[in-house]
């Protein structure tokens, strides 16, 4: 997706994409498919020696990241996984990663993760509020020695494996983000089903649950907002990933495919189309590629960068994917054939960590009011 | 070669004959049909259910409302038909005998067919015969002239063989209509018959095809030396496209929702809206006052009712020769771009809260309904199709190259990787 | 764009035709485009005397239509004006015709305005308010004996030369038009440009302006709305006759014009917009004739089939010319080529009487609130 | 053939070296240069206001950043250009001279020119001489390459005649580039030639050409027997369709945005969305709150910062080779339906206030600019022809068919109507 890789990142790639290619073929999605899961916990375990929830910890654990930019370098690894719709939390694991780096309370669990152990993972959306707030209605208040939350999240990823919760709260002081173990008295784990075979969601509700203070990441608005931009732009770069393989299959597709004597890719209507999807990949990848390098490298800009990439990235990527269903004719809504599973990936992506609609409006607010880091 | 029905299915009733007619029909529905599930699937229905229902039209006259007295209808008209399918909105309908049954397979059988050949149709209207077309093919995308199925004849009887695709519902038909190649030194339009096929022959295999949604309505179908009687040719042998062409044109009639044939449920335009799942899935989001919900749901309206609105517009200009037949694939091409722009506002309205649903609760989720949302553009001819016809045969605009057009069919390239087959 | 037209109608819209092709051709609209009101007053009358302004008024004036149904009567004229984009306030005229015909106070400027020697037109719109309402801030207050009007109303068509304004104005009871002669004190006129280079607008101020009582027509709210369906439909109709000749003439373009050794029609993707094009065209007519209709046949469901034609014909007649300029390619937009002038009175016409956006919100309101008559 | 530049563009300077360059040009600029009137339009600056503005920015070096010494230029790279132009955002620039001179006539005069004519160059960096490019004409469209405009050899000239259109400022500039047909026996893109045209030659015509907004910026000329001297063929005589394809690069390059020799003007993202007129007319309208409104704003910025994204993405992959040159047709093309969209954004946001404006009040207006959207997606080749450029160049799909790809020109039909002109 970067256009120039140094040497590591090269090494760091291609290890990842031999793994993935190795162990995620789509007969593989499709048999994780049936499982309670969606994915092997070994097989998420190898991953993370690979690096994949390692870089954003910090420098005393290992973390740190193959070139000076670690969510660039995620980035990568997301957009391979996207190519192979490969299962697991990614994007979440790592935004909880990089949160609970800001403070040394939860190294515990911070080390679990790198390892790949355990997984934790964000609960930010609720229903009737817009991504990344404001408006948060789930509550945190301090009673005595411990603090409580109360409230109900949506779209939580791996819920039921999860370990623990990095849930977004409204406390006296502002937005927070609190780590709340799954076990906790009073977390209640709702699963539910998504457009994706082999990731799964849950709604979990937390009626009046007490936990330590040191729970609570004692992170500004603008350092919890980056946490959530790291989730939505390596669920973006994964995106890409999927529109990459897409495109590249149609295409392949449609000059293999003779309809009346030609083959498709000679008919220009659909040549047209072709043209369009392949700038929308290609102004794809430049948004996400800048977006993921401005967390870092621009941090004053990178909520405007991650909303605008969403914003472009969720609004032509779904209706790519559905072009080229499109041009598969009649099989490319079968079961059979794998476009769908890809198709999924996208769309449910395209929902969670902010819609079209949700990173529109945080751009309006950010021009018109000012608001955001 | 004669015409589809016998009678002026265009006649316009004075008003007195058509209310007295939609009096009879509300107290007779009242009295002999199931009254309506609207949250059952119509695909579900059952090839005996089908039938049932059939036979419960037949006996009260409301089976071929607009097919002739000779082969057991009604001898009505198109006003007739409408006034009924309006009553019958709250209930049960064979919606597999008219679709593709009356809509797309009688009327070719009606216009080709011989006298015995025009006993299949009365069979259907009696309840007792279910049709598929049997058309595309797995290698053939729209191209349903290229059939690479083949039928050799030996004495009284043709030898058939290959596979059919995206025929609809064919695991509960007993015939099927099969386009197949019968001469091959000829181009591709020059060397089709279409056979009508006792699916119970030996020989036949009929599989269904799993949809991304997990429906099996869709079926491919094997054949293997199977034995057709030669009187089972409709139409000439040789001059197949010739029926297919007509049945094109039935199917373009009735996916767009112009067919005087197919129980089509007309709803008033306010209970459709209120009605929809979009109204449904901003309540439960609580977006009833979110301005951009607002603009969606107005959107989606307007689209649906001037859905509805073209199709009058559009069924009347060719039933009045205002405009041609071919003018079909306008309300073919709309339903699919609406359907499109539906799946999309739909998604739009679920926002985060549609991204998952809880377990085992099957009703429609937009995000699911999603994922087969290309299926609107591609079955019953892509819109790419109806975009060349419109273009081509409505516009008069030069026809797209085509490597295949005068050429004897086995000499013509069929993929990029393989040879000819033959 | 009716499919069918009886023996009278097909009459009546031959003398129109024939009179707007014999005055009314494209060098005629670029001179009237220099003068100052856009229209010249003999035409105009004439025009009248052909039907144009008195068939919505009521039998005892001579009144009625052609048919059983006089704004569809109409609206094959406003099409066939649309068609050679004709000067003139024909709907917003049509619409006060039918707004003072309920009411026995204002015959004389009503015989005025079907004779054709006097205009009067609607003052409905305002800054910040949705079409048609609710919202209205223009105010209707008793004094006395007399009502007195204040607000500022917007996109006022020929205002310099009407006679009066039929205004929409809140009131004790509810929204009511009221007739305010243009040279009653308080009425200030301060002129607009618009893009279409013969139709003119003012914004029109109301400061005190005291008048008799009888200048408010009673009308409830349903009533009221009829008035201004039928200016909207009418301007609809217009539109669609635009668009018809618009494709018309570039069909005929993109048949005779070579590129490539070929005819631009023989492009696929060219071939592919066009019956796109079709579509909206035929839609367009669908969906316009059956809401002129409804106005006198199906009251209940008036509001509701203007506003959904409203939604569809200016969400594709502007995208339907700009997609004829496309295909003129560079002479597309010069000033010399007669395009724009077409385009010029469809980005008008879809941005008075109602936008797309108000339209919606319209239908949704009805839909969601049971609004609407 | 010699290369475009004879030093490396592309080489990255270190980061101590572009402060250095960025700190002296701010300083020479707040010297040396008018600042930017925001309100004034570029296409206004008259033919000796941009020759002035030219040689103050030559007397600083700062004409031809990226031009090799020899013909004046700095011999700087990419990032020089790009450091100037960030620092020259607020100043006046010689807008006609970097496009089209610079950015699209003087690279191929740089490639193909003999040392004489490499001068051409010279005096352009030294605001001496304006140039044109004349390639369309009248009866073409998109199809430059066939050129009806004719040269004649006569000894030592060619004597032209026919004509151009759509020169973007002709009437401002002193020379031209003139693609013309010297060859009619042979298909139409062997037969071409490139020439370098004077203006002031006898037999000139220049007429602007009034578009719908009003503006002038556009003209045609007419060639009525020029006498041009034969030593201003650029490149090989009827090898004028390979220089006309290196100039349409450049012209797509500096159209997208991807041209490291015209001076464009890069805004800060959250200037320009502020500054943009998007903004003023939602405050105009006191739409600031409206949730329809936000969307749009929110969609018109994210298009907008995408598209400068896109613009550096590209660019620097066609340097590195990442992508092939054509690449630049994915900036033409987003640049056009950006606009487009925005367009329509505008005219959505404007509204029915936005309908009418006060006489006199010649700031942007939306439905005004609407009249005119379609521009952006016709100058410098049309969007279709980029759609064509990507699928086929790009993607290697195949060529459209062209019914006058291998028939002499001469035998090539041109219209409906119309026979051959010769």
């Amino acid at each position: 997706m970067q256009l120039h890789l140094d040497d590591d990142q090269s090494i760091f790639v291609d290890t990842t994409r031999r793994y993935l290619a190795d162990t995620s073929d789509i007969a593989t999605i499709r048999a994780l498919a049936e499982t309670e899961r969606g994915f092997d916990a070994d097989w998420w375990a190898r991953g993370a020696e690979l690096g994949w929830t390692s870089l954003l910890a910090p420098e005393r654990m290992g973390g740190g990241g193959v070139s000076d930019d670690a969510v660039s370098d995620l980035a990568l690894i997301a957009f391979e996984r996207g190519r192979l719709i490969a299962p697991g939390p990614f994007a979440s694991v790592n935004a909880v990663v990089a949160a609970l780096a800001t403070s040394d309370a939860h190294d515990d669990l911070l080390a679990r993760l790198i390892a790949g152990t355990s997984v934790a993972t964000l609960a930010a959306s609720e229903r009737g509020v817009r991504w990344p707030g404001p408006g948060v209605t789930t509550s945190l208040s301090t009673v005595g020695d411990a603090v409580e939350i109360t409230g109900e999240k949506i779209t939580v990823e791996s819920a039921a494996v999860a370990e623990a919760f990095v849930v977004l709260a409204a406390g006296p002081e502002g937005d927070r983000l609190v780590v709340v173990p799954a076990d906790a008295d009073g977390v209640e784990i709702a699963p539910r089903r998504s457009p994706d075979l082999v990731r799964r969601f849950a709604d979990v509700t937390f009626r009046d649950v007490r936990i330590g203070r040191d729970a609570v990441l004692e992170l500004e608005r603008s350092d919890l907002e980056r946490v959530l931009d790291i989730a939505t732009v390596l669920q973006l770069a994964e995106t890409v990933g999927v529109l990459d393989r897409v495109l590249e299959f149609t295409i392949e597709w449609a000059s293999d495919r003779y309809s009346f004597g030609r083959p498709l890719s000679s008919y220009q209507e659909l040549k047209h189309r072709f043209a369009d999807m392949t700038l929308w990949l290609e102004a794809s990848k430049a948004t996400v590629t800048e977006a993921a390098a401005a967390v870092t490298k621009q941090p004053e800009q990178a909520g405007q960068y991650v909303s605008a990439a969403a914003s472009y990235v969720h609004e032509h990527g779904p209706e790519l994917v559905q072009d080229c269903v499109q041009m598969h004719g009649g099989i490319g809504v079968t079961w059979e054939h794998d476009i769908h599973l890809y198709l999924r990936r996208v769309t449910l992506n395209s929902l969670t960590c902010g819609t079209v609609a949700d990173h529109r409006e945080r751009l309006a607010s950010m021009i018109l009011e000012g608001a955001g880091r | 070669m004669s015409t589809t029905v016998s009678h002026d299915i265009d006649r316009v009733p004075d008003a007195a004959e058509l209310e007295r007619y939609r009096a009879e029909a509300r107290e007779w529905l009242a009295e002999n049909m199931p009254p309506l599930d609207p949250r059952a699937d119509p695909n579900q229905q059952t090839k005996e259910h089908v039938k049932d229902l059939a036979r419960r039209l037949h006996s009260g006259g409301y089976s071929g409302i607009c097919f002739p007295r000779e082969v057991g209808g009604a001898g009505l008209t198109r006003s007739h038909h409408r006034v009924f399918c309006e009553e019958a909105a709250d209930y049960e309908l064979p919606i597999y005998l008219g679709t593709p049954g009356l809509s797309i397979i009688a009327p070719p059988i009606m216009e080709f067919g011989t006298e015995q050949q025009r006993e299949h149709v009365a069979a259907m209207l009696r309840g007792e015969r279910l049709f598929v077309q049997m058309m595309s093919e797995p290698t053939g995308g729209s191209d349903m002239a290229g059939a690479l199925t083949r039928a050799e004849r030996d004495g009284d009887v043709w030898v058939l063989n290959g596979s059919k695709i995206w025929s609809s519902g064919a695991s509960r038909a007993d015939w099927g209509l099969v386009l197949v190649r019968t001469d091959w030194s000829v181009p591709k339009h020059r060397g089709l018959s279409m056979l009508l096929l006792d699916l119970s022959l030996p020989g036949v295999t009929v599989n269904t095809i799993k949809m991304v949604d997990g429906s099996e309505e869709f079926c491919e179908e094997f054949f293997d030396d199977v034995q057709v009687p030669h009187e089972c040719i409709l139409g000439e042998p040789n001059d197949g496209w010739t029926v297919a062409n007509r049945l094109l044109f039935h199917e373009r009639q009735s996916v767009g929702g112009g067919s005087p044939y197919h129980f089509n449920r007309p709803k008033s335009a306010r209970s459709s809206a209120r009605g929809s799942d979009l109204v449904g899935i901003v309540g439960r989001n609580g977006r009833e006052a979110d301005p951009v919900a607002r603009q969606l749901i107005g959107e989606a309206h307007a689209n649906e009712l001037v859905g509805r609105q073209l199709i009058s517009r559009v069924s009347d200009a060719v039933a009045s020769g205002v405009l041609p037949p071919i003018a079909g694939s306008l309300l073919r091409l709309n339903t699919g771009v609406t359907a499109m722009r539906r799946g999309s506002i739909a998604l739009g309205l679920a926002g985060t809260e549609g991204a998952t649903w809880e377990d085992g609760d099957d009703a429609d989720h937009p995000a699911d309904q999603f994922i087969l949302r290309q299926a609107s553009c591609i079955g019953g001819g892509t819109t790419e199709m109806q975009r060349n016809l419109i273009s081509e045969r409505l516009l008069g605009m030069p026809r797209e190259p085509a490597a295949d057009k005068d050429r004897p069919f086995n000499e013509v390239r069929r993929s990029r990787r393989e040879e000819n087959t033959r």
